[in-house]
């Protein structure tokens, strides 16, 4: 069977080297399993996140997701874009809404992009998606379980949407409040979802730079609310959340005395281990606070 | 299939609730002929399933009781009931009218003893109660139940359950060989009195009327504070059934919301206002004294509702804070809602606790069993505003999200706009 | 006039027969009410009872009927014999289902029955079949007059007439158009709820002024008007001098309303330069006529603030309580002036609550669009001038602030042209007919602000609620002013916005339609419409006491040169108050009476004292207080079987001889049950309940004069929904009177 | 106070709203705010902010210019977009807030060593060298942008999650000497600069 193509646009977390690198290495044994094919947006740049707002403005920021979309459209016709961080996908996906409802705003957007002998024609239905809405939606849940090979049976999770995979845009037919895809696909790989309340809570994002103890304290909240719940790990869809929650948790115990170990997952790395994919395939190496359970199970 | 039984000097009226009783009754009680169809076993509607009105405190059911003695006492209106229309073609002066009736399996011979309940065992929920108790599937609608008659629900007909009720009821009045039927009539004008639903709670997240059980709606709170719902009148909370005391209740559950209903409800305002005197009233004022909490964006008590308003603010067991409650949380220890959010006059943030939170849900044009025709025009909410051909009319809060007294007054209104229709047909007919 | 045959039918099912003895009931019936045939039927609602019942109708030319079975609110289509009297002994709510089950108590059960059948029995007998207003070729004429020839009374008449009915319409002034004739546009009626619209005011005065049917009189006011629903006379007086008669059927009084006076706001700088309230801008607009609005010295207004709540939601009770309703709307209209106009004008609306309900919230939001600022805060201080200064506490930023503007508008609400006070003037006409000069000059003052003029004994205009306004039966039937036939439309009865003026201005129309009909044949309207009976009074037994002319809730009694009551028909609406308030009994109606009562109350067979059966008599109002006893029945509520309960029109129907007839006679306690009074009022007659229990609490002479104790006569308010407190009521009266003892009157009646 | 600042202040007058409106990203939406509040009990970061968004938006309408934009509230934006989805008029209040804190740091009107408005700068110049963001020289700038000895302490402080990453794979210590970067990176630098003086010139920002 013919694989589905998609136009991919990393980010810079997911480049080989950089903090999510565990993430796009278990994209590998996922996407095959899973019959999708991403295609890598050629000379891409970085979505300027949230974050660059304060330096960037809103017309250079528009810019630089356009250019990303513009060249999408020209080297990938047809191909929707798809990302795995949050942030990049949002760029993406409000610039597209943004270009759509304000003409002035394109004109403006595509005066610049001139400079780079580009334009953005945002005409062929192509559209700016999040990685796991190619799971649920054009792969589906059924698929997901039917490709399980090592179920992880007895694995607790709490699944930590966070905010930006959830707000504005979000899955199609899910809450803000309490989204339940990410629980199903933890279900569909065999491992028990774990309720708790921390689900849509915010990590501090970009702010766990500039506001860590403010930031640290929401992340201390959203392990304690999945330890308190009997969770073995945290499982994301987002880099800087994945990052945010996993690495700071020394930092807390060191101030707050806290014995806080959670191992925090992509939802990803779940996948890739119950399809069958090794320890590495599945990025278990890149984890911080090692995923042992899972480990064990690759490693069967 | 039955036959025409009416013609274009006959107005149907659909809806059965205070502004489609009215509506049917204002006429007839001019001389016309009325035929009234409500899609539920009774006649009431929504206002019967309220406790009490704002502002007098008075009951739905005094007002109820006349306008029943009205309909039992006039020959021109008639009603029927468990019925829908489900098709109208024509225009106005002269609409052909389908309606689809469903079969209540029990008959007019029916004298409402009560031995078919008795003979029967299992039960569905209350809807009159809006699901909060459940009730014998051969039953009474509510105590003022008009017609007067049993129902058989239909997960019975075809059970032993069914021939139970049969064999109980002395005078054969139970049939469980009744069927759907449709009836073709003509009609010269109608009014739509289709009433209102409440907004479903589910959709407005934040507040978790999905995921817990001490958040309810202003709607089940009616049925709750009367000592004819669910609980007899006490205010027993849904997840425990332990007495709540301190209440809040959230305005704008729904409405002014472009994510959910972008008008203003109308209502939502004062019925709050009212039920927090059932608090008061369950609980006193002194050391036993119950707690209401007011979460409202402005407090839309108008005209002479502004007395109940100043009344409500001098109450010491009410308080009020000028704040959308962003998001409620349970503490788990005691199923108790959080709310969190700022009080907007002066920038006050809280995260409180209360028993029970009551939302009060906009208001929205009722769909269930309503089938409008395309000529019909709507407004942004899609509250019926007319007919493109001028012959069909809405009443109450079909029409616009109304409190029962302008309801009845919008009923008043569109009957004689239907009269008019008859009256220029008949000038017509006679030329 | 045929001779009277009476029947009782008993029915035996729902158990009746199971529990009663059938035919010791129909003993009863035979023997002691003197029922010509008595029959009973296992089934007597379904097809053939009913059928048994007609056939001996036709065939036996009977012409009084008692069933006896379930209550008269239960199968009242099956019980349905038009042509004959009929009274309705309640066995199975009133019996069966209220007594305690079980063998032991099956002869105070079966007691109870029996006193039921006796009671229909008397009741009947008592009555005739009522013939409808014996006068009604009199009543037939069907225009509808319409006062006031603003939004709502033009409304009215446009709608009249296009359901075929003739119109007169009289305006004051001029011209037609009232207070919308003076705006410049109006707040929008239909999707989209965005910018203002025409007014629609010339369009409708084209209309009316096209329309055959009505006939309109400008400078014209009413100045007097008398009779009653389908013979109103009216004296038209044109502002030249000329008086014109005129008989019409109904009246729609849409007397509009006047703005609150701003010079009463001072400190919110009435009577200083460029501070005006919404009228004042609505003229500047329509100078303006869609160009730039300009101030009176000529400046072109470039900021303007609304201050919203202007003297109203008063709490000091120095200015109006009420909010009006329509004013943030209005703002938010005069406030679109100034943007559609020029968007550079600022506009500034300081509100404390922003009340557009329903998809007003779209109108609100559409300002918003359009850039006109809305701030919470409540203003304390407006200075006039060249450069105009509002002070005001801003509520979100919890701190004291001011604005400046061009031009300020101040939000001021209305205030009702309803008429004469009848409080007030019931107050100066009986000093007045008392001789005080001072009385009679102060009652011509307030006869100038007359809308109407009744000749009514009651008073010349039509009864007010709290601040001014016309009072209705609020909540579910608001079209029930006091005045039969005279109906109250638009902001002379309700603060209110124009698109609900002209609801209700329709619904009024609707209204003034069937009272014509009614008064046409001759039957009551509202709450007990198509009742044919009405007051029948024997003059000659008359004392000219007035009680009631003047309790009489609707104002239907006037009175002749000697003091006799003038009983106008077609405004009566059958409470009965008249008759409960009448010391020599001399008013009845064909089918409820002193007697039908009365002889009720006789019936009932009191146990001799060692016995030890108490009796307790309940007259319970029939449209809450019985419903209420009844669905304790449906709920199988049980009380004492000691309670015979009679229903009655009203509690204002009550005639306290019932009373001590029933004490005369041995009955232990009588309990009154009737409907809540006072502001809240929840009597179907509006006045019937406080009427009674203005004369009930002068019983207590009565029961000393017997030597009773005042416990003897209880009186409860009772709603509808009390099924179960007014089960407790009753056993609690039951066991507070077994404390009392036996009532020492037994063996004297 | 900037020269940008001083025009502003000249150009407007007391009229903020305006300013706001036709400066600030999604300003024009900042009047259908109806002060219901739910944006600011719905902030994690809510407590921390000394005016809140909702207030915000009064202190825009009733022209507190200065003490708005020199307060530190709208840095205290997480970016959750929790105000957003919840705003029953709909506004873009994350935009919003980011561009009041994007139109204070032009006017240079932002407290100094406020640390979002740092990280922001940082991370900008740190995309715009190379059109990406690269990690490594990203936290080294952050670590030391209040200077060298705090540097030398946050670094430390933060070593063993550093080696823990570098140990992951997920920090290259090679970046330094550049790593991933955009071929085209002199049009990216030329693309953004026009974009800034296109927004600019429509915002009557240019100098």
């Amino acid at each position: 069977m013919a694989k589905k193509q998609y136009a991919f646009y990393p980010g810079c977390s997911s480049q080989k080297g950089a903090s999510a690198a565990n993430y796009i290495a278990s994209f590998g044994v996922m996407c095959d399993k899973l019959g999708i094919q991403l295609n890598e947006v050629p000379d891409w740049n970085c979505c300027g996140a949230s974050i660059g707002y304060g330096e960037g403005g809103e017309l250079p920021r528009m810019v630089l997701n356009a250019r990303n979309l513009a060249i999408a459209e020209k080297e990938l016709p047809g191909q929707d874009i798809v990302s795995g961080c949050p942030a990049c996908w949002l760029g993406l996906r409000e610039a597209v809404d943004r270009l759509h409802e304000h003409p002035q705003m394109k004109t403006d957007t595509n005066e610049a992009l001139k400079e780079v002998n580009l334009t953005y024609q945002g005409t062929s239905n192509a559209k700016a998606r999040h990685m796991t809405e190619v799971l649920i939606e054009d792969i589906g849940y059924e698929a997901m379980k039917a490709a399980v090979v090592k179920p992880l049976d007895g694995v607790k999770i709490a699944g930590y949407v966070g905010c930006q995979a959830n707000r504005p845009y979000g899955i199609a037919g899910e809450s803000f409040e309490n989204p339940l895809y990410l629980d199903r696909m933890i279900e569909a790989v065999g491992a028990e979802a774990v309720p708790y309340e921390q689900k849509v809570a915010c990590c501090g994002g970009a702010l766990a730079f500039s506001e860590p103890e403010k930031s640290q304290n929401l992340i201390r909240q959203i392990v304690e609310s999945a330890y308190d719940n009997g969770a073995d790990m945290i499982a994301t869809p987002c880099p800087l959340c994945q990052a945010n929650v996993e690495i700071y948790q020394a930092e807390i115990n060191k101030k707050h005395g806290t014995k806080l170990a959670m191992p925090v997952l992509y939802y990803s790395q779940l996948l890739s281990v119950a399809f069958g994919g090794s320890i590495k395939e599945a990025g278990l190496n890149g984890q911080l606070l090692r995923a042992e359970q899972l480990e064990k199970i690759a490693g069967k | 299939m039955t036959a025409s039984i009416a013609t274009g000097q006959t107005i149907l009226v659909v809806g059965g609730g205070i502004s489609g009783m009215t509506a049917a009754l204002e006429a007839a009680e001019c001389g016309k002929r009325v035929i009234l169809v409500e899609k539920t076993p009774s006649l009431g509607g929504r206002t019967a399933q309220l406790y009490r009105y704002f502002p007098k405190m008075c009951y739905p059911s005094c007002g109820m009781e006349i306008n029943l003695k009205r309909i039992k006492g006039n020959p021109n209106v008639r009603v029927m009931t468990m019925t829908e229309v489900t098709a109208v073609s024509g225009s106005r002066g002269n609409y052909a009218v389908t309606l689809k009736v469903s079969p209540r399996y029990v008959t007019e011979n029916c004298t409402a003893c009560g031995e078919c309940g008795k003979a029967v065992t299992s039960e569905v929920a209350d809807t009159f109660n809006y699901g909060l108790s459940k009730v014998k599937a051969a039953y009474l609608p509510n105590a003022m139940a008009y017609p007067q008659r049993y129902v058989i629900d239909p997960s019975i007909a075809g059970t032993a359950e069914g021939e139970a009720a049969k064999a109980a009821c002395k005078y054969s009045a139970v049939d469980l060989g009744m069927k759907e039927d449709t009836v073709q009539l003509n009609v010269g004008t109608v009014v739509w009195a289709t009433g209102w639903r409440p907004y479903d709670a589910n959709k407005i997240q934040p507040y978790g009327y999905d995921r817990f059980a001490n958040v309810i709606t202003s709607v089940e709170f009616e049925r709750l504070c009367d000592p004819h719902g669910p609980t007899g009148g006490k205010i027993l909370r849904p997840g425990d059934g332990k007495e709540a005391k301190n209440i809040a209740f959230i305005q704008c559950a729904g409405s002014r919301d472009e994510n959910h209903l972008p008008h203003c409800s109308r209502i939502c305002c004062m019925a709050s206002l009212k039920q927090t005197q059932y608090v008061r009233e369950a609980y006193g004022e002194g050391e036993n004294a119950g707690k209401s909490t007011i979460y409202y964006i402005d407090i839309r008590a108008i005209d002479r509702f502004e007395d109940f308003y100043q009344m409500v603010q001098k109450d010491p067991t009410v308080s009020f804070v000028k704040s959308k409650v962003a998001k409620i949380v349970e503490n788990k220890e005691n199923g108790n809602p959080i709310l969190h959010g700022v009080d907007t006059e002066g920038y006050h943030r809280y995260d409180t606790e209360h028993d029970l939170v009551v939302l009060a849900v906009g208001m929205e044009p009722e769909v269930t069993g309503v089938k409008l025709p395309d000529d019909i025009i709507l407004d942004s909410s899609n509250f019926i505003e007319g007919s493109k051909d001028g012959g069909m009319f809405g009443a109450g809060a079909a029409s616009s999200p109304l409190d029962v007294n302008r309801a009845v007054q919008s009923a008043t209104a569109a009957s004689l706009k239907a009269i008019q229709v008859i009256h220029k047909t008949a000038s017509t007919e006679a030329a | 006039m045929a001779d009277n045959k009476f029947a009782a039918y008993i029915c035996s099912g729902c158990g009746i027969g199971d529990t009663l003895d059938i035919a010791g009931l129909e003993k009863i019936a035979t023997r002691e009410g003197k029922m010509a045939l008595v029959k009973s039927h296992p089934f007597l609602c379904n097809a053939e009872g009913v059928q048994l019942i007609k056939d001996d109708i036709e065939k036996e030319a009977v012409t009084h009927i008692c069933v006896a079975a379930c209550s008269r609110r239960a199968k009242t289509e099956a019980f349905n014999f038009p042509t004959v009297s009929m009274s309705r002994a309640n066995l199975r709510e009133g019996v069966l289902w209220v007594v305690a089950e079980g063998a032991e108590h099956d002869e105070v059960r079966q007691e109870m029955a029996e006193d039921y059948i006796r009671m229909g029995c008397a009741e009947v007998k008592k009555m005739s079949l009522p013939q409808g207003n014996a006068k009604r070729d009199q009543t037939q004429n069907k225009t509808i007059l319409v006062v006031g020839g603003g939004m709502s009374g033009m409304t009215a008449a446009l709608a009249s007439a296009e359901a075929g009915y003739e119109v007169a319409l009289v305006e004051k002034t001029a011209a037609l158009g009232g207070f919308a004739g003076k705006l410049w546009k109006r707040v929008p009626f239909s999707s989209p709820y965005a910018d203002p619209q025409a007014t629609g005011v010339a369009e409708m005065a084209a209309k009316i002024s096209a329309n055959g049917r009505i006939k309109v009189h400008l400078n014209t006011t009413v100045a007097e008007t008398g009779g009653a629903p389908g013979r109103f006379k009216v004296k038209l007086a044109q502002e030249s001098g000329v008086v014109n008669d005129m008989t019409v059927g109904a009246i729609i009084q849409a007397s509009g309303f006047t703005p609150y006076d701003m010079a009463k706001l001072p400190e919110l700088g009435a009577g200083q330069a460029n501070v005006v309230d919404q009228a004042g801008l609505e003229a500047m607009a329509c100078a303006a006529n869609g160009g730039a609005i300009k101030r009176a010295d000529g400046k072109e207004v470039k900021s303007v603030v609304f201050v919203q709540c202007a003297g109203q939601r008063d709490e000091t009770g120095t200015h109006l309580a009420y909010c009006s309703g329509h004013c943030c709307a209005t703002s938010i209209k005069q406030a679109m002036y100034f943007k559609d106009a020029n968007p550079e004008v600022d506009t500034v609306v300081v509100y404390d609550d922003l009340r557009v309900p329903g998809m007003g919230e779209d109108f609100y939001r559409s300002a918003q669009k359009k850039g006109v600022v809305f701030t919470k805060g409540k203003a304390s201080k407006v200075t006039g001038g060249d450069s105009c200064k509002v002070e005001f506490t801003d509520l979100i930023l919890d701190e004291p602030t001011s604005v400046d503007a061009d031009l300020v508008v101040l939000a001021t609400g209305q205030v009702a042209n309803a008429g004469v006070n009848l409080d007030a003037w019931t107050e100066v006409n009986t000093a007045a007919e008392g001789g005080n000069e001072e009385a009679k000059q102060k009652r011509s003052e307030m006869k100038t602000i007359s809308v109407l003029n009744l000749d009514y004994r009651q008073g010349p205009d039509v009864p007010q609620f709290k601040y001014g306004f016309a009072d209705s039966h609020f909540i579910c039937f608001p079209y029930e002013t006091r005045r039969t036939g005279i109906y109250a439309a638009g902001p002379m009865r309700r603060p209110m916005d124009m698109l609900q003026a002209t609801e209700d201005a329709t619904g009024a129309a609707m209204k003034a339609i069937q009272a014509v009909e009614n008064a046409a044949q001759g039957r009551a309207a509202h709450p007990r419409a198509g009742d044919l009976s009405y007051p029948i009074v024997r003059l000659e037994g008359c004392t000219q006491c007035k009680r009631c002319t003047v309790e009489c809730p609707f104002g239907a009694i006037d009175e002749d040169e000697k003091r006799f009551p003038v009983f106008n028909e077609e405004r009566c609406r059958r409470c009965g108050t008249c008759m409960g308030a009448c010391p020599v009994r001399v008013i009845s109606f064909e089918n409820y009476s002193c007697d039908t009562v009365g002889m009720q109350v006789k019936a009932v067979n009191v146990p001799d004292e060692d016995e030890e059966k108490p009796r307790i008599l309940i007259l319970a109002c029939e449209n809450d207080a019985y419903p209420a006893l009844d669905m304790a029945g449906v709920q199988r509520l049980t009380y004492s079987a000691y309670v015979r309960a009679i229903p009655v029109r009203c509690l204002g129907s009550v005639n306290t001889i019932w009373i001590t007839d029933a004490l005369n006679q041995g009955f232990d306690g009588v309990m009154m049950m009737g409907c809540k009074k006072g502001d809240d009022y929840q009597c179907h007659f509006v006045k019937g309940s406080e009427m009674a229990y203005y004369r009930l609490s002068k019983i207590g002479d009565t029961l000393t004069q017997l030597g009773l104790e005042p416990e003897r006569v209880v009186t409860e308010e009772v709603a509808i929904t009390d099924n179960a407190r007014v089960a407790k009521l009753i056993n609690d009266y039951a066991a507070q009177l077994n404390d009392l003892g036996l009532s020492p009157m037994k063996g004297f009646g | 106070m900037s020269d940008l600042n001083t025009q502003a202040v000249a150009r407007y007058k007391n009229n903020f709203l305006r300013e706001v409106e036709e400066r600030v990203e999604e300003g024009n939406m900042v009047k259908m705010c109806m002060q219901c509040g739910v944006c600011a009990g719905s902030c994690p970061f809510g407590p921390h902010w000394q005016h809140s968004p909702q207030k915000i938006f009064m202190m825009i309408r009733a022209g507190k210019r200065e003490e708005l934009l020199t307060s530190d509230s709208m840095w205290m934006c997480t970016s959750c977009y929790n105000c957003i989805v919840r705003c029953p008029r709909k506004l873009p209040i994350t935009h919003i807030i980011h561009g009041l804190a994007n139109y204070a740091h032009r006017l240079k009107l932002v407290p100094k060593g406020q640390p979002t408005r740092d990280v922001t700068k940082l991370f900008w110049d740190n995309l715009m060298k190379v059109g990406r963001i690269n990690e490594l020289t990203f936290s080294l700038a952050l670590y030391f942008k209040d200077g060298l000895v705090q540097g030398i302490k946050n670094s430390l402080a933060m070593q063993s999650a550093g080696l823990g990453l570098l140990k992951a794979g997920r920090l290259n210590p090679m970046e330094i000497f550049g790593g991933h970067k955009c071929k085209e990176q002199s049009g990216i630098h030329r693309m953004i600069a026009k974009a800034r003086e296109i927004e600019d010139g429509r915002r009557g920002l240019l100098a």
